[in-house]
């Protein structure tokens, strides 16, 4: 049932992809939100990144690397039709002020009720936060992708966040490579699961209660 | 006239124990010709704000680190730069880390000449530690100062005689707020044109902001190769 | 597709009571077909966020004003226009008066997602009365609430197909603020030209404020002689 | 000794042009300020408007009009070389943020501390402050320009301000048709007489003590 990893991030990838509606403004993490493009009809949305351009197209050849244009992973990418760029303190207003439809983001723990953790280890010094605090309040849908659990198997989606939160009540969407989970008022949904998994799966290995839609047989 | 022949020229009173803004997202825009320029200084203490501090290899602002002249840093992300994580570890450096859109925003508000903004981001999180909160329209918001600076170190394309800036794609990032921050700013350049030849609706960093010019020496790609960047 | 055929239609789910910004400084800027479509609409007592309300003989907002739909004006400068005057001394304007830069920075605000911001300006007077003051840094500082609206009506030189628009000269004013800080913004412009036929490091307002664009129908020309605007 | 208005107005604007230096960015109000520019050096200051541009020239000929560019006062100017647009936000950033070297602006009252009242009149609408506000309290260097007393005689230059506050503490100097003063350090100064004023007429006319600075011979 566990896949090698790079399948694990492509298929959860390719699942958050879905979440993307034609036109949205669509602002995506480091990791596995920076392999969801590649599931994306091209120009179907506008990949906004922080560090100031909205609009913006694949990793250039290396002989058309610009050094001045790259996204907030530091990537290079490249300027399409319709690109535009700004500074730093207009891109986050556009962040804050809800004009991002959706942010695509990892994550280390989310709550049941929305609570996200994806900055800060306890006993590690707390060196760098980047803009995972402004994405996680700012976004209007904010979508996590992340495996189910840890390496040694903990649930990454909990009752209540051991982690130092980034931000509280904010979680749209989580996309794993077993389920696929919204948050609605407050109350953590499953709403899918992929392909192969078994409902009693999934909750073994999540670590808060949920609710799902389609009325399934009670099981023990 | 505003253009100086010198980079080191340019930081003219610049001293031990200021607080120096400079620019830059990674090493993208970030004045590398200045950053060079104020190793060659030597002045220490300082307080840098900026959202990170260089690349690993003494890349940017990493240099100024690995010389001891950064006493206290204010940025955003030193975690992608293990010189700064050691650094800290060591107790030789200060961090004070905020949400990058805060400190993109704190700056603006300094050039901008208010006196703080309350804010969503980060509200009841442990950035928020000792700092104001309150319910906002339901939200919990967190009050945020401005950061002002004696010195601005910003990177543009092209300027004109005046001073006038326009950056080149992303390069913008931090150096606009910054550039209005600063008591002194100072802006390394690619490109200096004639007084006219901006068009004037595309100027970013309008001259009043900008004390002294100086033509850039150095460029991202003499220190960070194209297959460093694609990496 | 962002364009529509009609001002009319672009006001599209505007209702009675809504908050309207609307964009230009006197009736530079100011989104002359949009008020008139607005004037057509119907939609009543309607709070508007203007710098001031057109001039006087039915000019800009001043229509507006004189069909009776605007029940309470946040703005900066409403003595210019007499006709302004006239309705609050009739008791059929609530006028809300801010200073002009406050009022700019809190439509930024409000487009930007903070909850507000302490600032000098005002701080001590007639128009801080009933808000938060305290010292920051030694000197008085009022703090000052965002604005937002249902609808931002906006003038801009240029868009493409994307809705990234460009101004000309100082038709900007109001105009970017209030378009991030509409729910709906709609802008009239004198050209649509094809996505990517604007130079991305020119385009002031980026399209992902911009929900709707219509034609001019209206320019200041058309209503302001250049022997009146000389005067 | 008292000469026609617009003589008036003239002695006052040449007097003010006299407090910029080369290089300042200079804001003017409307009014008196609006006559500085005759009295400067073309090309040696750069005027900056609030409603968005900094650098601009005179007047254009009516058939060189632009519509969509004018400064404060909605008058038509024209471009000139160095010339830069931006919003209104922006503006008042510039103003409020300290980096107008000077405004030049009218009064109704200036009180010996520097406070100044410029936009209302107690018993009428408060419907108008416009920059006033931002100006009055933001640009580096404050130079007030009015008559030295109302039509009736009564003082604008007082201890302590009767009417509506713009801003406190604020004042950098007042020029008048008789003298110029400075607020150093919360203390009126009266650093010059007009040609043919005396310090009796300043003394007479003038609702605030003051000091002065070449220890003239006390007068009764």
């Amino acid at each position: 049932m566990t896949s090698v990893r790079p399948s694990v991030r492509s298929v959860i990838a390719e699942r958050a992809a879905r979440e993307l509606r034609a036109g949205d403004v669509v602002n995506l993490g480091i990791g596995i939100p920076a392999l969801v493009p590649a599931f994306v009809t091209p120009g179907s949305v506008f990949l906004h990144s922080e560090n100031g351009v909205l609009g913006f197209g694949d990793t250039p050849a290396p002989d058309a690397v610009d050094p001045n244009l790259v996204n907030a992973g530091k990537q290079p990418v490249t300027e399409v039709p319709g690109s535009v760029y700004f500074d730093s303190a207009a891109s986050f207003g556009m962040i804050r002020g809800g004009h991002v439809d959706v942010a695509v983001i990892g994550a280390l723990q989310v709550s049941a009720r929305g609570d996200i953790a994806n900055w800060a280890v306890p006993g590690k010094a707390v060196l760098g936060v980047g803009g995972a605090m402004d994405l996680c309040a700012g976004a209007r849908r904010l979508v996590v992708t992340m495996t189910h659990t840890e390496k040694d198997g903990r649930p990454k989606i909990v009752e209540e966040l051991s982690l130092p939160a980034t931000a509280f009540g904010v979680v749209d969407a989580v996309v794993t490579e077993l389920a696929v989970f919204r948050v609605v008022e407050g109350r953590l949904v499953l709403v899918e699961l992929q392909p192969g998994v078994t409902l009693a799966e999934v909750r073994e290995k999540t670590g808060a209660a949920f609710e799902w839609r389609d009325a399934p047989t009670p099981e023990a | 006239m505003k253009v100086r022949d010198s980079a080191l020229a340019a930081l003219d009173g610049l001293r031990d124990g200021m607080t120096v803004m400079v620019g830059g997202f990674g090493l993208v825009g970030a004045p590398l010709t200045l950053i060079d320029a104020l190793c060659e200084h030597g002045a220490r203490d300082l307080t840098i704000v900026s959202n990170n501090l260089g690349e690993p290899g003494g890349k940017g602002l990493s240099r100024l680190l690995a010389l001891g002249r950064i006493r206290r840093a204010v940025g955003s992300y030193f975690t992608s730069n293990p010189e700064v994580v050691a650094a800290v570890e060591r107790g030789e450096l200060e961090v004070t880390l905020l949400p990058q859109g805060t400190l993109a925003e704190a700056i603006r508000a300094g050039g901008a000449g208010l006196g703080g903004f309350f804010t969503p981001v980060g509200a009841g999180t442990l950035l928020a530690e000792g700092k104001e909160q309150r319910l906002i329209d339901g939200r919990l918001h967190v009050l945020e100062s401005p950061l002002r600076a004696d010195f601005s170190l910003v990177r543009a394309w092209r300027a004109d005689g005046l001073g006038n800036l326009v950056y080149d794609k992303t390069q913008q990032n931090f150096n606009p707020a910054m550039a209005a921050a600063g008591a002194v700013t100072v802006a390394e350049v690619d490109e200096l044109v004639e007084v006219g030849d901006l068009p004037p609706a595309t100027i970013h960093t309008p001259h009043l902001y900008v004390k002294r010019v100086v033509r850039a020496q150095v460029r991202i790609t003499d220190v960070k190769s194209v297959e460093e960047m694609l990496r």
